[in-house]
């Protein structure tokens, strides 16, 4: 399999937190790899520097783009979206006064009605958006939520929030998906779903998926690779089962 | 002394917390027990007023608490030490312990509280004088604990006082806490680090995925993998 | 020499005295409030006013009278703003957008009432209150020590400058009070925890930084040859700029961002004056360039918001 | 109530409202549905004002063979001069009026582009504070550049219609000007709303970090609708210049913006139908008070001040007890809606 995303010795201090501290990683194509570790050990930090909330202090971050492996870090948010990129937040960021409709149709770019003159002449842009309109409602089929597509953001349940925020990315041909904590604050029924989803994602649409996660039981049944962090310092990887019997793992989590 | 039944709480339309019971009597050291993102903080910043608590109640010597703001309920004798943003990093560490006493208003025997609390904690006192952001990630704990002692409270909660702490540290750390039941402070423990925990707690519960699912002296607790429970959840 | 520049450097040493006891609240008023407040001209020119009305109405010259009541008046309605408009808003969860949005009705509400207050107090005394005169006071000394001319301003602002730096430091450095209000200002949510009752605290905050400010417009009389409803707002350009330097966090910053706008402001453009003509009245034009600069350079990410977004790519290519 | 001209009430109020109406419908494009706290709309407005002002009294002047160095506008002569050369040549007056719009456009809102750049990366405070502070430049700025009369301002600015000999015709004709314009106006504003663009605006305003994240380019976008905004803002101020014939710089204080910011917040944030009703209930208001002030003997107080003061409570009054306002925002209009009703019609079939 090869690599869509190589992070290599990449450092990022706050003052003299060492958030990042030289962290270097590789995620495959079409894998479902997970990113865990004990709070404040940078895995978020690391999202961002992959996203371009940050300019790394140190190392770069890859991306494959057809045949190369590109540099992104440096590049602003926007541009690593169209790289191919989506992430999802902690607390999710939804458009809270958007309809759940319009929060996919938000989504895609190039889209012809966004252009100040064109969205002035119905004719050069209606046609794209029934088109994706009708996506956007397959989507929703799909994933059991069409009957929520008019509601309002705050009509929605937590683990809905979480399915839209991570579904929104299908709207536009993005192939790495960064979801932070998707199952926090949803109930284990419910994050075992979205978690069959994420699978059924990668499986049918060839995506890629990297998940912070700390509900490891839920985690550790899907995921096929873990990596851990801790203390802005790889600590350990491997497959799931490895991950768990690492003595360094149980230390860092449960103490000696 | 402390009694949560049936508590659903979480953060706005986030439920965090289903079905939670606890009771804590006093003189006690109860742990709480659980992975990352089960809830464990979600379940003091419920019983300190800082959640959204959907159904359920809340009861402190006698009294709902649930409804209270954490002001008053600080009043009620109840100090909390969370795990983050737990110093004023501006002010130095005996204004940090000011403000922990400030509901005790001009009481003269502060003063001498605090020389008590850098007793036990002989670490910080050498820092008195300096800004709390420059203290290490132990010695804020460490501040956070005696802070929320200042306000001379019935009871502690204290949210994972070791993490971040060496395997040393987080030894003596404990080992204060226990001092400071021994003086009569009842207290609720939210740990990540069973062995740690369970050391000086007297009974513990396990909290995975929000719910609790185990409740049991901490010698019966001790016998058990834990580690399993964690990793794999109650299902 | 620059022709003026001696008048240009005490120029900028009297303002500086100005611009502190104008923006130290305001930064003090920020970081414990979390509120922007647009409504501060008012504090500035509700000062003036109370000079200007005991001077015009009741002829009073005495300065320490007008400063106790401008103290109480503008600290007061600091208290009523936050009580009746900030809280309530805050409380419903409204962005800071919102809040500071209505502070600028206020602002607005605030500054077109004392245009009708002047209006009365004019028919009613046949005075011109909508442009006052300097006021002589005759409590504050004047004088010349060493060839520096001393006026009755630079010795009330002075010592009021000095006085609220020297209090404001005893207040949060060393009561209790005030170091709840760095507590709160530092660390809400802690300070609640603590037991910190912060309401209390918000409104005492808005009390002083009021009140400081009413007193620095009475001053304002002393130095201004003809004060209008809109002295304040006249210089909610620079004191806010001094605000944004400091970053609306840091007090000494602040007392920083008062002496390089004042400096910039009146040694800047009497340079400009004489090298290339550019009229006096255009200073404000330095202090804005100066506002957009520090946007640019050191875009200041608090304050509500602010976007990760780089114009110019650093270490993206080696 | 002797003598009270019910018409021409009419019509002043409605050139009023067609002018601010223009300003309250950009602003809402501007800060209701993209949240940019534009606390600087009157400096737009001032410098279409401005604009109009300059070219029209100049070229008038110039195109008779005045030579503008010895009288220029604002000297004396000139006014006389403006008084007698101005409303000679409908030609030229409805030339200038076409070229003044065009003009205010554009500079209006390539000046809009231009004062986002500093304030794209900052928070909603620093924006608005920019932005209001460049008007107080502005209006620092005429006050003191003589070309443009300094304090005094322009007089006498020939306007549109001023060969139509019978007043009430001209009032008429300008009323229909204005109010062609801000037909344009509310056509532009609707279909931008009700369209691709005016759904991103909207998630910009919600979360502009995650507007970010989806790819969206933030910062051209706010710097597109402030030149949209500002140059119909432009345009507002030339149809101000040449309703009241004069311009001076005390026209365009502070209040101005927030006069217009009373209305979007009483109309509601985001309704483009609820900143038209707000534009009128505010200058109707602003209209009675003027009219109806003197009649009822009051001197003391100026009704302008009244006016401001009702203004700045509104806003603080409205926000707290209905922050909506009197017409909430409503869903976007796209094709996107139909498809959907197909599908759930014929779903349930």
């Amino acid at each position: 399999m090869s690599v869509i995303l190589e992070v290599r010795d990449v450092a990022k201090y706050f003052g003299g937190v060492k958030a990042l501290d030289g962290v270097s990683l590789t995620v495959p194509e079409r894998g479902l790899i997970g990113l865990i570790g004990p709070n404040g050990s940078g895995k978020t930090t690391l999202f961002n520097v992959i996203t371009g909330f940050y300019v790394p202090d140190r190392g770069s971050v890859l991306f494959r783009e057809s045949n190369d492996l590109v540099r992104i870090d440096g590049l602003n948010p926007n541009e690593v979206f169209k790289k191919g990129i989506v992430r999802t937040f902690q607390i999710p960021r939804l458009f809270n006064s958007l309809t759940v409709l319009e929060n996919l149709l938000v989504t895609p770019l190039g889209q012809k009605g966004e252009n100040p003159v064109r969205a002035l002449f119905r004719n050069s842009w209606s046609k794209q958006e029934r088109e994706l309109a009708s996506k956007a409602i397959e989507l929703l089929k799909t994933f059991n939520m069409l009957h929520y597509v008019n509601s309002k953001i705050s009509e929605l349940s937590a683990a809905h929030i979480k399915m839209l925020e991570t579904i929104r990315g299908l709207m536009t041909p993005a192939k790495l998906y960064l979801l932070d904590e998707p199952a926090a604050g949803v109930d284990y029924a419910m994050a075992r779903e979205l978690f069959t989803y994420v699978r059924k994602l990668r499986d049918e649409h060839n995506l890629t998926f990297f998940i912070i996660e700390h509900r490891l039981e839920i985690l550790m049944e899907y995921v096929d690779y873990v990596y851990v962090l801790h203390n802005g310092k790889l600590l350990s990887e491997g497959k799931p089962q490895e991950v768990i019997s690492d003595p360094k793992v149980i230390e860092a989590y449960i103490g000696v | 002394m402390l009694r949560v039944s049936n508590l659903r709480s979480g953060y706005g339309k986030m439920v965090v917390l289903q079905d939670v019971n606890i009771n804590v009597r006093e003189g006690e050291i109860v742990a709480v027990l659980g992975p990352n993102g089960a809830g464990k903080t979600t379940l003091l910043n419920s019983i300190f007023g800082l959640a959204t608590i959907h159904s359920g109640e809340i009861i402190f010597e006698g009294k709902p608490i649930h409804k209270m703001s954490p002001h008053d309920i600080v009043r009620a004798g109840i100090s909390y030490a969370p795990q983050l943003d737990n110093v004023f990093p501006n002010l130095t560490v005996v204004e940090n312990l000011q403000m922990g006493s400030f509901i005790r208003g001009n009481d003269p025997t502060i003063k001498n509280d605090i020389e008590e609390i850098f007793g036990l904690f002989p670490e910080i006192e050498r820092r008195r004088n300096q800004k709390a952001r420059t203290l290490s990630g132990g010695e804020r704990q460490m501040l956070a604990v005696a802070r929320a002692l200042m306000s001379k409270p019935k009871m502690l909660l204290l949210d994972e006082p070791t993490a971040g702490l060496s395997p040393k540290a987080g030894a003596s750390l404990m080992k204060k806490i226990k001092e400071i039941r021994d003086r009569g402070v009842t207290i609720l423990l939210v740990e990540q680090n069973v062995r740690r925990a369970l050391e000086i707690a007297d009974k513990g519960y396990v909290l995975v995925s929000g719910r609790i699912i185990k409740e049991a002296i901490a010698e019966d607790l001790r016998k058990i993998e834990i580690e399993k429970l964690f990793f794999m959840g109650a299902q | 020499m620059i022709p003026g520049m001696q008048q240009a450097v005490m120029n900028a040493f009297q303002y500086s005295l100005f611009y502190l006891i104008f923006s130290l609240p305001l930064t003090l008023s920020y970081r414990t409030t979390k509120v922007i407040n647009f409504a501060h001209a008012n504090f500035i020119t509700y000062g003036a006013y109370v000079a200007i009305l005991l001077h015009g109405i009741l002829g009073s010259n005495l300065m320490s009278l007008a400063v106790i009541v401008a103290f109480l008046l503008t600290g007061s309605i600091a208290v009523i703003n936050n009580m009746l408009v900030f809280t309530p808003l805050q409380k419903r969860g409204s962005s800071p957008a919102i809040v500071m949005i209505s502070s600028m009705g206020l602002w607005i509400a605030y500054k077109y009432l004392l245009y009708m207050i002047t209006d009365i107090a004019n028919y009613y005394t046949t005075k011109n209150f909508v442009s006052y005169g300097r006021i002589t006071y005759s409590d504050v000394p004047r004088g010349s020590v060493g060839g520096i001319d001393f006026s009755q301003a630079l010795v009330a602002s002075l010592v009021a400058a000095s006085l609220t730096v020297v209090l404001l430091y005893i207040l949060l450095e060393k009561t209790k009070i005030g170091r709840a209000m760095r507590a709160v200002a530092d660390n809400p949510s802690l300070a609640e925890i603590s037991g910190i009752p912060r309401a209390l605290i918000i409104n005492l905050t808005w009390f002083i930084c009021g009140g400081i400010v009413g007193v620095g417009g009475v001053i304002w009389t002393s130095f201004s040859g003809a004060i209008t409803p809109e002295a304040g707002d006249s210089m909610i350009l620079q004191v806010f700029t001094v605000g944004f330097i400091g970053g609306l966090v840091s007090l000494l910053r602040t007392g920083i961002g008062a002496v390089l706008i004042a400096a910039i402001e009146n040694v800047g453009i009497a340079v400009l004056n004489a090298f290339f003509g550019i009229p006096v009245s255009f200073r404000p034009f330095l202090t804005f360039a100066t506002l957009i600069t520090t946007l640019i350079a050191f875009p200041p990410l608090g304050a509500g918001g602010g976007l990760p977004y780089r114009f110019l790519r650093r270490g993206s290519k080696k | 109530m002797i003598g009270f001209d019910i018409v021409g009430f009419m019509i002043s109020w409605l050139t009023l409202f067609g002018i601010y109406a223009i300003l309250s419908l950009t602003l809402n494009l501007e800060s209701g549905t993209a949240g940019i706290t534009n606390f600087g709309k009157v400096v737009f407005y001032g410098v279409g004002a401005y604009i109009s002002a300059t070219l029209t009294t100049y070229l008038v002047l110039m195109l008779n063979g005045v030579n503008v160095g010895e009288k220029p506008p604002y000297s004396v002569d000139g006014i006389i001069l403006l008084g007698e050369l101005g409303n000679k040549n409908p030609l030229l007056n409805i030339g200038l009026l076409v070229l003044s719009l065009v003009l205010a456009f554009i500079i209006a809102g390539v000046l809009g582009y231009l004062l986002t750049y500093p304030i794209l990366r900052v928070g909603p405070a620093f924006v608005g504070f920019t932005l209001l502070s460049s008007g107080e430049l502005l209006r620092i700025f005429l006050q003191h550049y003589e070309p443009v009369g300094a304090s005094k301002g322009l007089m006498a600015i020939p306007t549109p219609f001023g060969w139509v000999a019978e007043s009430r015709v001209r009032e008429v004709a300008y009323l229909c000007l204005v109010l062609g314009l801000l037909a344009l106006t509310y056509v532009v504003t609707y279909k931008l709303v009700n369209s691709p663009l005016g759904r991103t605006l909207r998630a910009l305003r919600d979360d502009e970090i995650a507007a970010l994240c989806l790819g969206k380019h933030v910062p051209r976008i706010k710097a597109t609708v402030l030149f949209i905004g500002s140059g119909f803002a432009g345009m507002a101020g030339v149809l101000l210049a040449y309703y009241l014939t004069s311009v001076n710089p005390n026209m365009f204080v502070p209040a101005v913006t927030f006069n217009v910011w009373a209305m979007i917040i009483l109309g509601g944030f985001g309704n483009l139908k609820g900143s038209l009703v707000g534009a009128a209930i505010v200058t109707f208001v602003d209209r009675a008070l003027t009219f109806i002030t003197p009649q009822l003997g009051i001197t003391v107080i100026s009704p302008d001040y009244l006016r401001w003061v009702i203004v700045g409570l509104l806003i603080v009054v409205v926000l707290i007890v209905n922050p909506k306002g009197l017409f909430p925002e409503k869903p976007i209009k796209t094709p996107a809606i139909d498809v959907v009703l197909e599908e759930l019609r014929g779903g349930s079939k």
